[in-house]
Parts: structure tokens; sequence; C-alpha cells
């Protein structure tokens, strides 16, 4: 069982656990540790909301076991490292865990603090270092999955070959990095090779000289590792340049702005965007109906959002592990320690794929994907194209430890 | 006959706390030169600072007293402002712009008059007037040597064809032969009906031009008087003129020598 | 006329910058002791005579020796360190600093602290600048400075300006120093004051001088020789009073006022 | 060939935005010796007004730009009026600090106002082009060019026709012998703020017309201006644009050859080379290619 | 000269770093806090602002040995900062040396990255330097993501460097059975070595080459004329404040445990011009003081942002404005207003007050 399964009435047979830091017998407390203000508001804000959403109906059910309710202690770290550790160190004692620390680089600056201090964070990032990280409870499939999967479409399904001049086109930073890892794995395995690499750095203002490179490069398919700002001027170059690849690009790449921006005829001809789950509103998936129903309960304003379905999927992961920690009847660290080595498989209800939890060194995240075209129609702008699949060589990647 | 700058009762402070000029009066009248004699730090440039507007840059306050331009009072008002109204100055240190020509200099000189023609001839009459700057008008002024320098800021004062001129030891650096010629050209434009305010060491020359003067002493006048009263007063003649009885050799001067003041 | 032992030799100093000459073919020799004095119109080149002892400009052509040691092409530095010490024509104090601490930098190539010795402070540091410190107080007491020890010396008068920046070329324990225009903006008494430090220091410390001025009653009273300048070029050498009456001198230079 | 013009015309667009924002900073600097570190924030300030009047008021897209441009000048010359008049004679050390603080001022004051959402600013041209001899120019770069061009010669006619560039230098160098001569230093900088602000605001808005739309961090283009104004000559307004077109083009041309000729010194050479450029050039030239030199003489 | 004996005796005495008993006393006070304060405040929070304020003061002293006392303005401070955490992550964490073996190699890699970067200032003046100063940061950017051996590129480094000194181990250090957190060790290293570096430095301005710097500052060429060798001393001016930034960024390392390229960027750098501005240029103390202000400033606003009305402190929550945003722009507005106020910074008002007390029953 897991947390997706909203029947179960949990209640622990070991009895109440007793108070410990966040925990008052009544109120469970987790922290938040995102950028609510700078560029990267844009992902922290969302993604809050979704934390957020989740829990306003969790509590609405009587909260954790049916009976604790969840307070979440928001903090602001700028998606800087040294905030992020300052506001750790902030709200660390009043928290029982963190449901999310937002960015790649302020998780790993909080996580030799997370290991003395033996407490369990949520990465607010896919990155595929978190998987064997015993203080961290990550969700969903990492880039390098999305980028496997989605070249085993391009190469079965997608119209290309391995002799097609596959190209990449990522930013110079992990995030970037992760993209291209999961693409060289997929060369080794589908015995492509990568015509031509562009790397930039977030921010760029024109983008006219590696957009030209590629087309001189003969690419026929690029796969895009960005974030939206980015992502919009790279294409809206691509468009006047009238370079015309096939495109696929990582789910941050995307945002909902895009399907409403001048490029969004360019998007829809030619994007491809690798995500999970399914597309904004399809009620044909239980935890899209669920998710949907409960934003326009708990958050009206709320637009369709990527992240904030990731900020959803976090609060249902930690509910789970708290859940098995009451029933363990122990919210303490250690206990929250010991409740996530025995965790199993914790459903998202389609929204993500399963993730089997469980000790670090056995974890096995989720590594399915979903492909969607750009539709400016639908909601999120997003249609999907391919539903929840999992190539062989995805199954085959393995995870290493962050850092030692 | 309303005079072209009257000073009545005059305090100022700097920085708040240092007072410099204080409870001081002055009268220049129109069409007259008048000439301020005192010693470093007597507070002369800081009463030529008040009559402009210019104490702000230096944390100075006017505190008490008012500073009238034929007849209107300009007490503490906007240097800028004051000086459109007819003010021009040769300033302490000279404060030419040095990283400009010297004919851009003499343009800047010129910026609150707006007739070119006029502009164009005074330009003409200050190049006259220094053949030196003449030679050296695509020169980049700080490249000058100092009393180039000193003629520089003098030709930029006259270029704004004043009604009060304020002269801040103007024979600063000066070749002796210059030094006469200054006096000749303050004269001379004395008598095209601008009125001066001369501030110098050099009182001979000073008060050789002026028709009469002020001795200041810690912000205060302590004399003051028609030139000639002053020429012939004691005091003046040993500290300003050194022309008591013989001349007295720099190179016997006795070191004991006790300082005297005028005020205790 | 009496010689003395040349110091400082100077000869066929040319200096050029763009069109403009300010050095045509200069040469004069200072001797130990001697106090020579330069006068000339102004922009005559007398400001760049001091440049060029200073190593400030390289003359294009002509040498300059002390003590048979060539200058030309050393390091201003370096000259200083040799023992040419001067003041400037627009005062150069160090704005921010006291008046002390402007002094002690006159002994700055007297002084060995460097980086680490000056962070560690206690033993070589602290003796040092106690010993200077003396040296100094005694510059402070010369030259009557006491009251202004601590101002910053960008708030002096500027005669006490002239003064403390005439203390700082003391600091320096020169062999010549080179003077521009030390009287300028003073008015008779601190003329007087300044002309009997001169010769105080000259009489104790024996030191050459070469003082640039316009004030020519300073100069007629305490120069032993002049040189006067014109355009570049030199135009008369002598004693004073023979200077004072050259026709030439008075033509380019004293006007009615000789 | 094809492949080199086309990247020698994003250099010009580039170029052309650097330029318009170098010289808003030469505009300051030549008055007042200060670096404005808040003209980023004037820009996002500016291009936000844009999209107020383009999208929210749904003014006609010149009329949106020339009121953005005005309004950006009002609040620069507000400034002046606020704070840096009290800073006549103060160290240039404090204005430019001043300056900063400004900066943190505007840049959560601007995301406080418009949030962080990208947001499209409504332009006529899009990302429409036109094809000549197999380069394609896209309609927006090439307005951004020949605005800019525009601009710049009439800031040029500007400054031949007033004695303004003369009082601005004088200010910039001693403000008080300018107040001496009746150049008010107020009135000086209240211009050149307002000036300055209403090039970085049409910056803004002609960026915000991009592809890339428009996000709180627009404003970081004011960083790259740097090399463009250093390398020009800091107070020379025809330096900036010079630097501003060298810069650009270099990147441009750094990018398009990156693979080719510049893979041994890592990714993203294109991101260090005006700053590398820059050094190069003033080490030959410490003064920028048309700066003012210092003048020090004893 | 009888006299000068006792003279001798005076001249020591001026130049006594705390001369009066005030000044005593205050020094008394500063160690006494500095002893318990870590007793006291234990909150973590707190604790770990001080840490990054005392770090970032040790950086400042650095960055105003150079702006405030040579006048060379510098806007890659931050390029040193993240050479100087580089260096503790080779040194204190991969090959594993003590404490002042990797705080000294930081100190060295610094000293000679900016005899590197010194030359610069022979040849470029005032902003000019200052911007050539600022392509160090985007070049060391470049430099931290491509190097990745020393780095680890994009996805950083961990800084496992161990803070301890002989026996004593800062990172739990115990004494007499009394256990002490990490957080508090770290406050001791780290204010012990602000106290260190201050020392040092004020030893540096107050003796010749210090004197030397500021007449460089002040008028350079004068400098030279007098015997002062300008160029050797600016080099050195960076060389010092390069080594004292590094062995702030190497302390930030060690202390955070983990550093990226994202950390070092020009932001980082005008925090520090900030610092140096706001707290007085060319006064140690004001270094610290400004530190304080930077550093601890925006963790007091956010601390108490909750009964700040119009603040928005959680997403969908009330307000128009969030913390950060609000925090920002109240420290923008409190810069301005301060420098409009009193342009010398903090250290110019506490010589306002100093002055006041000194004149004080009597004012003008
Ligand atoms: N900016 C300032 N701040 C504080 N005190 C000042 C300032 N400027 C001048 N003073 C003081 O005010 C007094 C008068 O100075 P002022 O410059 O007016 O004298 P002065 O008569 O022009 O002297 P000098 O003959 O040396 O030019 C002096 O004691 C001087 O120290
Ligand atoms: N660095 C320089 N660049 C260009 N011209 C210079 C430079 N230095 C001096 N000159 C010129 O050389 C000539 C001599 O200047 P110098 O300063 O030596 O004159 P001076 O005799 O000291 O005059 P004054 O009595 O006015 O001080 C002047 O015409 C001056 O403009
Ligand atoms: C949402 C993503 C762009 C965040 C990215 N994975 C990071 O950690 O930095
Ligand atoms: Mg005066
Ligand atoms: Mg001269």
């Amino acid at each position: 069982g897991g947390a997706g399964n909203e029947q179960q009435s949990g209640g622990g047979q070991a009895g109440a656990p007793p108070n410990t830091a966040g925990f008052d017998g009544t109120t469970i407390k987790l922290g938040v540790l995102s950028p609510l203000s700078g560029p990267v508001a844009v992902i922290g804000q969302p993604l809050t909301e979704g934390n957020k959403v989740w829990f306003d109906y969790v509590n609405s059910r009587g909260g954790i076991a049916g009976k604790y309710k969840v307070e979440l202690v928001q903090e602001d770290n700028q998606y800087a490292a040294d905030v992020t550790v300052q506001q750790y160190n902030k709200i660390k004692n009043d928290v029982v865990a963190f449901t999310q620390v937002l960015g790649t680089a302020p998780t790993l600056a909080v996580l030799p603090l997370l290991r003395t201090d033996k407490i369990i964070a949520a990465p607010a990032s896919l990155d595929a270092f978190w998987v064997r990280e015993d203080n961290l409870l990550p969700v969903g499939a990492p880039y390098q999955v999305q980028a496997i999967n989605t070249m085993d479409y391009y190469l079965t399904e997608g119209g290309g070959s391995r002799d097609s001049r596959i190209c990449t086109m990522v930013q110079d930073d992990v995030y970037g990095e992760a993209g291209q890892q999961g693409i060289d794995f997929a060369a080794k395995e589908y015995g492509f090779t990568v015509a031509n690499t562009q790397k930039f750095k977030v921010g760029t203002e024109n983008y006219a000289g590696q957009i030209g490179a590629l087309a001189s490069a003969g690419c026929e398919m690029v796969f895009l590792t960005a974030t939206p700002a980015d992502a919009g001027k790279i294409w809206g170059t691509a468009a006047q340049a009238k370079f015309a690849p096939k495109w696929f690009a990582q789910s941050p790449s995307y945002a909902n702005a895009l399907a409403q921006s001048a490029v969004a005829p360019y998007l829809q001809q030619y994007v491809t965007i690798a995500a999970e789950g399914t597309e904004w509103g399809d009620s044909s998936v239980k935890g899209m109906r669920d998710m949907v129903s409960r934003a326009e309960q708990y958050a009206p304003k709320q637009q369709p959002d990527y992240y904030f379905g990731f900020g959803y999927n976090q609060g249902r992961a930690m509910t789970a592990l708290l859940e098995k920690a009451v029933a363990d009847g122990d919210l303490s660290r250690d206990g929250l320690l010991k409740a996530s080595s025995e965790l199993g498989k914790v459903s998202f209800d389609g929204l993500s794929g399963d993730y089997d939890y469980g000790p670090a060194a056995t974890r096995n995240p989720p590594r399915t994907t979903t492909l969607f075209s750009v539709d400016p129609a639908k909601p999120f702008g997003l249609a999907t194209l391919k539903y929840n699949f999992t190539s062989e060589a995805a199954a085959k990647f393995e995870f290493q430890k962050a850092t030692p | 006959m309303t005079p072209m700058l009257s000073v009545s009762n005059l305090e100022v402070v700097y920085d708040d706390v240092v007072p410099a000029l204080r409870g001081l009066s002055i009268t220049v009248p129109s069409g007259a030169i008048v000439a301020l004699l005192g010693a470093n730090g007597a507070g002369k440039t800081t009463l030529l600072r008040a009559v402009t507007g210019l104490l702000v840059p230096h944390r100075g306050k006017i505190t008490k007293g008012a500073v009238r331009l034929a007849g209107t009072d300009v007490t503490g008002a906007d240097a800028a402002f004051i000086v459109r109204n007819g003010i021009a100055q040769v300033m302490e240190g000279r404060r030419i712009f040095a990283e400009i020509t010297v004919e851009e200099n003499l343009k800047a000189g010129a910026y609150s008059r707006r007739n070119r023609g006029e502009i164009r001839e005074s330009y003409v009459r200050v190049l006259d007037l220094f053949p030196v700057l003449a030679t050296r008008r695509k020169a980049i002024a700080g490249y000058l040597s100092g009393g180039e320098q000193q003629m520089l800021a003098i030709g930029r004062a006259l270029m704004a064809a004043p009604k009060l001129l304020l002269l801040d030891e103007p024979s600063l650096g000066l070749a002796p032969r210059l030094v006469e010629q200054v006096r000749d050209i303050i004269t001379h434009i004395n008598r095209q009906g601008t009125s001066v305010l001369l501030v110098e060491q050099n009182a001979v020359m000073a008060l050789s031009v002026a028709g009469s003067g002020y001795v200041l002493e810690t912000g205060k006048v302590v004399k003051e008087g028609e030139s000639a009263a002053l020429l012939a007063d004691e005091d003046i003649r040993e500290f300003y003129l050194g022309a008591s009885a013989e001349h007295r050799s720099f190179a016997e001067v006795k070191s004991y020598r006790r300082k005297k003041r005028w005020s205790a | 006329m009496e010689r003395l032992t040349p110091l400082l030799e100077a000869s066929g100093l040319t200096l050029r910058f763009g069109g403009v000459t300010a050095l045509d073919d200069v040469g004069f020799e200072v001797g130990g002791g001697e106090l020579f004095a330069i006068i000339g119109p102004n922009g005559a080149g007398k400001t760049s005579i001091f440049n060029c002892l200073n190593g400030v400009y390289r003359p294009q052509r002509g040498t300059i020796t002390l003590e048979g040691t060539s200058l030309v092409g050393r390091a201003p530095a370096a000259i200083a360190a040799m023992g040419v010490a001067r003041t400037f024509q627009n005062p150069g104090l160090f704005s921010r600093l006291t008046v002390v601490e402007n002094l002690m930098l006159g002994r700055h190539h007297l002084m060995r602290t460097g980086f680490f010795s000056g962070m560690a402070w206690w033993g070589r540091a602290k003796r040092e600048e106690i010993r200077h410190r003396a040296a100094v107080e005694d510059i402070v007491d010369l030259l009557e400075l006491e009251p202004y020890r601590w101002s910053p010396a960008g708030l002096l008068p500027y005669g006490v300006a002239k003064r403390a920046e005439l203390g700082r070329a003391l600091a320096m324990e020169p062999k010549l120093l080179l003077l521009d225009e030390p009287v300028a903006g003073m008015n008779l008494e601190e003329t007087e004051d300044t002309a009997r430090y001169l010769l105080e220091v000259r009489a104790e410390l024996g030191i050459a001088m070469i003082l640039v001025e316009h004030d020519m009653s300073l100069v007629m009273d305490v120069a032993d020789r002049v040189l006067a300048l014109d355009f570049g070029k030199a135009i008369a050498t002598g004693k004073p009073s023979e200077v004072q009456h050259d026709p030439l001198v008075v033509e380019a230079y004293l006007g009615g006022a000789a | 060939m094809t492949a080199f013009l086309q990247n020698c015309f994003a250099g010009l667009s580039l170029g052309s935005t650097y330029a318009l924002v170098a010289l808003g900073f030469v505009v300051i600097f030549k008055s007042s010796g200060v670096i404005n570190f808040a003209q980023g924030g004037l820009l996002a300030l500016g291009a936000y007004l844009g999209y107020t009047f383009a999208n929210e008021l749904a003014l006609a897209f010149v009329v949106a730009v020339v009121l953005c441009c005005l309004s950006t000048a009002v609040v620069g010359a507000t400034f002046e009026r606020i704070v840096l008049r009290r800073m006549v004679g103060q160290p240039p050390f404090a204005v430019i600090m001043i300056t900063i603080g400004l900066l943190f001022i505007l840049s959560p004051l601007v995301t406080a106002i418009w949030g962080f959402d990208q947001k499209q600013l409504d332009n006529p041209w899009n990302i429409r082009t036109v094809e000549l001899g197999g380069v394609v120019f896209g309609v927006r770069d090439l307005w951004t060019i020949g605005i800019t061009a525009a601009v710049v010669v009439g800031f040029f006619v500007f400054f031949r026709r007033t004695s303004l560039g003369l009082a601005m230098r004088v200010t910039a160098f001693d403000q008080e012998a300018a107040l001496a001569q009746g150049i008010s230093a107020r009135r000086v900088y209240a211009t050149s703020w307002a000036i300055s602000a209403a090039l970085g605001a049409l910056a803004g808005v002609l960026m915000a017309t991009g592809p890339g739309g428009l996000n709180p961090s627009i404003g970081n283009i004011a960083l790259a201006a740097f090399p463009a104004m250093i390398l020009g000559g800091m107070d020379s307004p025809s330096g900036a644009v010079l630097g501003g077109l060298i810069i650009g083009l270099a990147e441009a041309l750094t990018r398009g050859y990156q693979d080719q000729l510049f893979s041994w010194a890592g990714s993203n050479v294109s991101v260090i080379v005006p700053y590398v450029l820059m050094i190069l050039i003033l080490l030959v030239r410490p003064y920028g290619l048309l700066g003012t030199k210092e003048v020090r003489r004893v | 000269m009888g006299a000068h004996r006792n003279a001798t005796l005076g001249y020591a005495d001026d130049l006594r770093l705390f001369p009066t008993p005030l000044k005593r006393t205050g020094l008394l006070v500063m160690l006494v806090v500095f002893l318990v304060l870590p007793t006291i405040v234990r909150d973590d929070f707190w604790l770990s602002v001080l840490i990054y304020v005392g770090i970032t003061a040790v950086g400042a002293i650095g960055l105003n040995l150079l702006t405030g006392y040579c006048g060379q303005i510098s806007l890659g401070h931050a390029f040193f900062i993240g050479a100087g955490a580089y260096a503790a992550a080779r040194f204190g964490g991969a090959m594993g040396l003590p404490l002042p073996v990797w705080l000294l190699g930081a100190a060295l890699v610094g000293a000679i990255l900016g005899g590197l970067v010194g030359p610069f200032a022979l040849r470029l003046r005032g902003h000019y330097l200052a911007i050539v100063t600022l392509g160090l940061v985007f070049i060391g950017d470049h430099l931290w993501r491509n190097l990745t051996g020393i780095t680890g590129g994009n996805s950083g480094t961990s800084v496992a460097a161990s803070a301890s000194l002989g026996p004593i181990d800062l990172d739990g250090l115990s004494v007499f059975g009394q256990f002490y957190s990490r957080n508090q060790g770290w406050f001791w290293l780290v204010w012990g070595l602000v106290a260190i570096v201050a020392l040092l430095a004020k030893n540096l301005a107050r003796t010749r080459p210090g004197r030397a710097l500021q007449a460089i500052r002040d008028r350079d060429q004068a400098a030279e004329i007098i015997g002062v060798r300008a160029g050797r001393y600016k080099i050195g001016a960076f060389m010092v404040s390069s080594a004292i930034a590094s062995m702030a960024g190497a302390l930030f390392g060690a202390y955070q445990q983990f550093v990226s390229p994202d950390e070092w960027d020009l932001l980082l750098s005008i925090q520090y011009i900030a610092i140096v501005i706001v707290g007085g240029l060319g006064t140690i103390f004001g270094s610290i003081l400004g530190a304080v202000f930077v550093g601890a400033l925006p963790a007091l606003i956010d601390r108490y942002s909750d009964v700040i009305p119009g603040v928005r402190t959680s997403v969908g929550g009330e307000g128009f404005i969030s913390v950060f945003a609000l925090n920002q722009a109240i420290f923008g507005l409190l810069i301005v207003l301060f420098l409009v106020f009193e342009p010398r910074g903090l250290a110019g008002i506490w010589l306002r007050i100093r002055t006041y007390f000194a004149h004080w029953p009597f004012s003008y």
C-alpha cells in the first residue's frame, strides 16, 4: 500500500507516536526550502503550491493516518546554496522532515547536514544522484531516464534511425549534464553517435550561433535540456532561421506561456516534450482527475503547471513515509529513516511512475516517460503523444550515489 | 545706488561644527574694485563660496546673515542660479577642467551666455590678452604649466562677461610681468563696468588697483577703508607690504619674531 | 667665484611634448650645499626640469648626474632613494593621511618593514616605527607643525600644507631638495617664515636646494646663483644681482617690476 | 559564407542592444563619473512598463514604446530629484553604492508588480523573417538595428546642438568648478539620468519583443554590456556604440564557430569572449578605444 | 637631546591599538561576547548566520585593504573567494591536510592568483580596472565549470575539510565533558580568525607598507616621487587581498561542506563592495560592521517578516511582496538612505557618535 491508497485508514498498531522535533502530538510540521522569489521562483512557487494542495487535501481528511494535521514551514532559499543552509538551520529543529528542497546545488549543500542530523528531505530536482541517498526521498523518473526513453521512441517510432544526425543542446550546468548523460547512455545502448552538441549558458541573449551550428551539422533531431525562458529563445531563433529538426525537450524546458506565444505554430509542428504522467485535466487517469479537482478546490488560482504536479507528488511520497512512521509509532528522525528504509512501492496513480523505495542501495525509481506534443488548445498546452512507457535501455540505467 | 554686492553680518559653519565666518559684513559698490586681504585661513575663500552658493559641496552652511546681489537676496540660493545672474569667479586652486582642451574650458566659461556673436568676441579678446593660450588652444588643459593654467582660469572667468567678478588670488603662480598684466586687465574690465572683489596675498598689487579694501582675520573684518588709507597703515605695511622703512632682507629674518595679530 | 663641488650636473636637456618644446638644450650644475634658483616666465620649463630630475619625464636628449651617477631612465622611486626630494607646485600631500603619516612617508625609503613584518608588528616593525617617528618629530618641531600633527592633510590651510610638504621632503633626508614655488599663495609674513626654515635647514644640514619661485625678492635674497629660462632655453645664469639686471631677463620675465 | 553572414547579422542585432545599454552607462558616467549599476533594473522596469502599455492597456505598439521610454525617463529623473541631488560633492564611491541600492529596490519592485512568470509582449514583428541571398533576417532584428541606428544618430545630433555634452563632462570632472560656471549639476544629472533610463527602457522593450519574451532576469543584459562600454571608452558615446557592435559580433562569431575553433577552451567560450577581448584591448589602450585619458601632471 | 627619551615613550603610546581605558574596556567586552555568545545563542540558525557573517567579514577586510586602503576597485573578489573554496576542497578534503595547512594553502593559492592579476593594476586605473576584475568573475566561472578535475565542474564538489586544531575538533568540540555543537565550534573558529585577520590588517595599515598603499590611493605620482614603488605595492595589495579572500572562501567551503560554480557570481562581488562601502572605506572595523549589516540585516528581516504587513511568507499566502523581495528592497533603501545621511559609511557614523561624546556635554 502507499499514500496513493486513500482508502487505507492508517493508524498504527504501535500506538500514538511520542512527541518529537516537529511533532507536538497533534500536528506534524514539514519544511519547505524553495525559491519563492528570484528567477527560479517561477518553478518554486507552483511546486510549493503543489505541496500545499496535497497537504490541504490530506488535512481535510483528518490528516496523516486520519489524525495528525500537517503544517508546512516555508522558507525562501533563493535557489542559493548558502541561503539554503541558513534556512535549513533555521527550521530543522521545528520540522519532522523536509518535504521539498528545491534545486540540485541546494540539495547537495544540505546533504552533509541531513546526514549528520539524520533528517529526511525530498529534493525537488530529478537528478539521478538522489536515488542512492538514505536521507533523500526523491520522486519521479530522473532526467537521464527521460532522455533514454525519448531516444528509444525516436529510434523506434519517431522516424529516426541509428544513422540519423542526432544532436543535443544542453544548458551548461548539472541539469543539462543529466540530460546529456542520458543521451550518451542511449548512444551506447542503441549504437548511434551524437553528431553535434551545443552547450549554452542560462540567460543567453542570442542563440543564432548555436542554431546555425546545429543547422550546418545537418541535425535531424535535437534533444534539448533547458528552462522555459531559454527554450523560448532557442525555438524562436530556430523558427526564424527556418531550422526544423525534430526537437525533443526535457520537461522543465516547457511552460504554458510558450504555447500562447508567437512560436506556438513552430512548436506544434516540431517539438515533443518528454515528461511523466498525463496531460493536464486528463480525466481518464485517476491521479490527474483527483489532482485537478483538488487544485480547483484548494488553489483556485493555480494555472495548469508541470511543477505543481511535481510538488503534489512530493506530498504524496512524504505522506506515505509519514503514515508508515506513524504506523511504527515513531515520528522521530531515526523513526523516519527506519520507515524510509522499510517503505515499499508507492503509487502516484498515474501522475508519475510508481517508486520502489526502501534502502537506498536497492531503490528503484520509476523509469516511465510520457511524450507530449504541443497543442495550444489543451489546458497546459500539451497533448499526450505516447503515454507512460519504459524502454529497455532505461531499465538498465544504473544509479550512483551523489557524493562520498 | 544699491551696491553690486552686500554681505551683512554673515556667519558660516563647516561640517556643522567648524565656524569660518563670524558676523562679517562687506560691500562692493557698483563699479568698484574692492580688495580682500587676510592671512591663510582667515576666511576669504569661504566668503567667496558663500556669495556664490558653493558652500554645499564643502559641507558648509550659512547660519546667519544675508548676501545681496544688486539688491536681490541670494542667501543660500543655488550656485548655478547665482552664477547665471552675472557672477564669474577665479576659484582658489585654479580648478580648470584638466581633461578637456583650452578652447573647451573657455567655452565652458561662457556656459551661461547665449549670444554666440558676443561669446566669439570675448573668446578673441581672451586669446588676445593671453597669447600663450592662443598658441595652446587645442592642448589638453591639464598639461599646461601652473601659470598657464592660472591664465586659463582668469580667461575662463572673463568669458562670462560678468557684472561682478570674484578673484581668488589671481596672481598665484604668475610671473612678475604677468602679475602686472593681470592688474591691467582688472582695471580694464572694471572700466567697462564690471565690479570686482579681489582676494590677494600680493597686497601691493591688490591695493594698487582697488579703491577700497578689507582685512579679514579669523572670519571677521578687522580693518577696512580706502586703499590709500590702508596702504599707509603701519600694521598693513609691516605684514602685507613689507615696505616699512627700507626693505628687510629675507636672508636676515630673525627666527624669534613674534607674530602679531589685530584681534586677540 | 668660489666653486662648490658639483653635486648635480645636467647638460643638454631637451624635452618635447608633441609640438611643444619644454626644454631646449638646458644645462646647469648645483654644488653641495648650494641654493640654486631657477626663474623664468610661465611655461618656460622650470617644473619640467624638476620632472626630469625626478624621473617623471624622460628628456629626449641630455644627461643628468647626481654625484656622478646618471639619473636619466631611472624610476622616480629609485631617484628618491638616491637622495632627491621635492615639494610640488600644487600641494601634493596625501590628503586623507595625517600630517605625521605624511612625514613618515617621507621616510619610506629609509625604512625596511615589508608586508609580513608589518602585519606581525611586534619586533622589527615596531622598533622601526618608533625610531622614525622620533626623526619625524624633529621636523615637526623645526617647522612648528605641532598643532597639526593629527589633522588630515586635506583640511590644512594652504600655507600649512606647503609647510607640511616641505617637512615631508626634509624627512627624506635628501642630498638635494627641489622646491617648486614654495611661497606661492603666502603673504609676506608667511613667506618670511618659510625663508627662515629654508635657511635654517641649509645651515644645519647643508642640503643643496633648487628653488623655483616667482617671488623675486625671495629669490634675490636667498639664492646663491640663478638660472633664467625662457621658452625652454637658458637665457642667463649667474649671481642674483647679475641676472636681475640682465636685459633679456627683464624683457622676458620681470617687465616693469624689475 | 551565408553562415558567416548569418552570424554577423546576429552579432549586429545583439550588438545594437549592447550599444543602447552601453550608451546608457556612458551618459551617466560622463556626467557623474559613476557606473550606474541600476541600469539593468531600469531596463527591466522599462520593459515591463512597455508590457503594461502594449498588452494590458492594449495601446498601439509605437505608442507603448514611446510611453515606456518617457515614463522610465521620469523614474530616472525622479531618482535624481529625491536622492542624487543630495550627493553633490560626495565621493563617487558613495554614489556608486547608491545605484547598487537602487538596483536592490527596483528588482523586487518589478517582480512584486508583475510577478515572475514569463510574459510575451505584443509586437508587430514576432518571428517574421525576410530572406536575402540565403541569409535569413529576423524582422525584429532589422528593426532593432534600425531603431538603434536612428537613436544613436539622434543622440549625436542632440549633443552637437546643445552644450549638454560639455556640461556633462565638466560636471563629472569637477562639480564645484562646473557650478561656478553656472552649470547646474542637478539639471545635468537629471537630464542624463532621464536619457539613460529612456535608453535602457528602449533596449528593454526591444529585447522583450524577441523570442525569449519578458522575464525578471531581462536586466542581466546590463552585465553583458559592461565590456562594450569599457572597450569603447567609458566616457565616449561613440565608443559605446562601437564597443557594443564589436562585442556583439565577437560573441556571435565565437558562438557560431565554437565547434571548429574554440572547442579546446571548453564549452561556451562566447560567454567569456567579451571579457577576454576587453582585457586585451585595454592592455593596449588603457582607456578603451575612444575614452579620454586621465590627465595627470605634477 | 634629553627630551627625546621621554618622547620615545610617547610614540610607543601613540602606536598602541587600544590606548585609552575605554578602548581597553571595549576590547574586553568584545572578548567576553566572543567567548560567551555561542553558549547563549545556541540556535543553529543564528549561529550559522553569524558564521557566514564572520566569513564575510574576513573576506571584506581583504577587499578593504585593496579598495579602501590602496584605492584599487575590484569587482573580482568572488573569483578569489571561489578559488579559496576549491583549494580547501583539494587540500582539506581530497588531501586530508589539517586546518592550519589547508587554510594557509588556500591563502597561498589566493596570493598567487592575486599576483597574476595584480599587474593589470599597473596599466589600468579606476573603473577600467574595476570592470577588468569583473571579467575575472566570468572567466573564473568558465574555469570552474570546465576544470572538472579540481572543481567537480557543474555538479560542484564536496568540501570535507576537517576543522580540528591538534586535539581540538571544532566540528564537535568537547571541553571538560561539555559538548558543543558544530555551529558553536565554528563560531569560535571563524570569529577567532576574524580577530586575527583584523589585527594583521590593522598592523599592516599602520606601518610602512600600509602607509604606502594609502599614499598610492591619494596621489600615486607624488608617492613615486617620494620613493614609494607604486607598482610593487599595488601588486602586493592584490596579493594580500586575494590571499585573505581565498581564506574566507576556504572557510566558506569547509563550513558549507559543498560548493558549486553558481556561488561565485558577480552578485557576491557586489555584496563585498557593498560591505566595504557601507562599512566605510579604509577602516578595518568598518569592514566588520559592514559584514554584520549586510549579512545579518536580511536574516533579521526574514525572522520577523511575519509581523510586517503586506508580506507574503508562504506561497498562496496573504500579501503582495515576498519576504526576500521585501528584504532586498529594504536593504536597498537602507543603503540609499544612510549613504545620503553619511557617505563615509557605518564607520563614519561611528566617528560622529565618538566626536559627539568626545565633546559631550559641550556642543556647538
Ligand atoms: N571644507 C572645510 N571643512 C572644514 N573647515 C574648512 C573647510 N574649508 C575651509 N575650512 C576652514 O575655514 C577657515 C577659513 O578657510 P578659507 O579657505 O576660507 O581661508 P582663506 O582665507 O581663503 O585662506 P587661504 O589664504 O589659505 O586661501 C579655515 O580655518 C579652514 O580650515
Ligand atoms: N606632460 C605634458 N604634456 C604636454 N605639455 C607639457 C607637459 N608638461 C609640460 N608641458 C608644457 O611644457 C611647457 C613647460 O611647462 P612647465 O610646467 O615646465 O612650466 P613652468 O616653467 O613650470 O611654468 P610655471 O611657472 O607656469 O609653472 C609648458 O608649455 C607646458 O604646457
Ligand atoms: C527544475 C529544474 C530546472 C531544477 C534543476 N533540476 C536543478 O536542480 O537545478
Ligand atoms: Mg583661500
Ligand atoms: Mg611650474
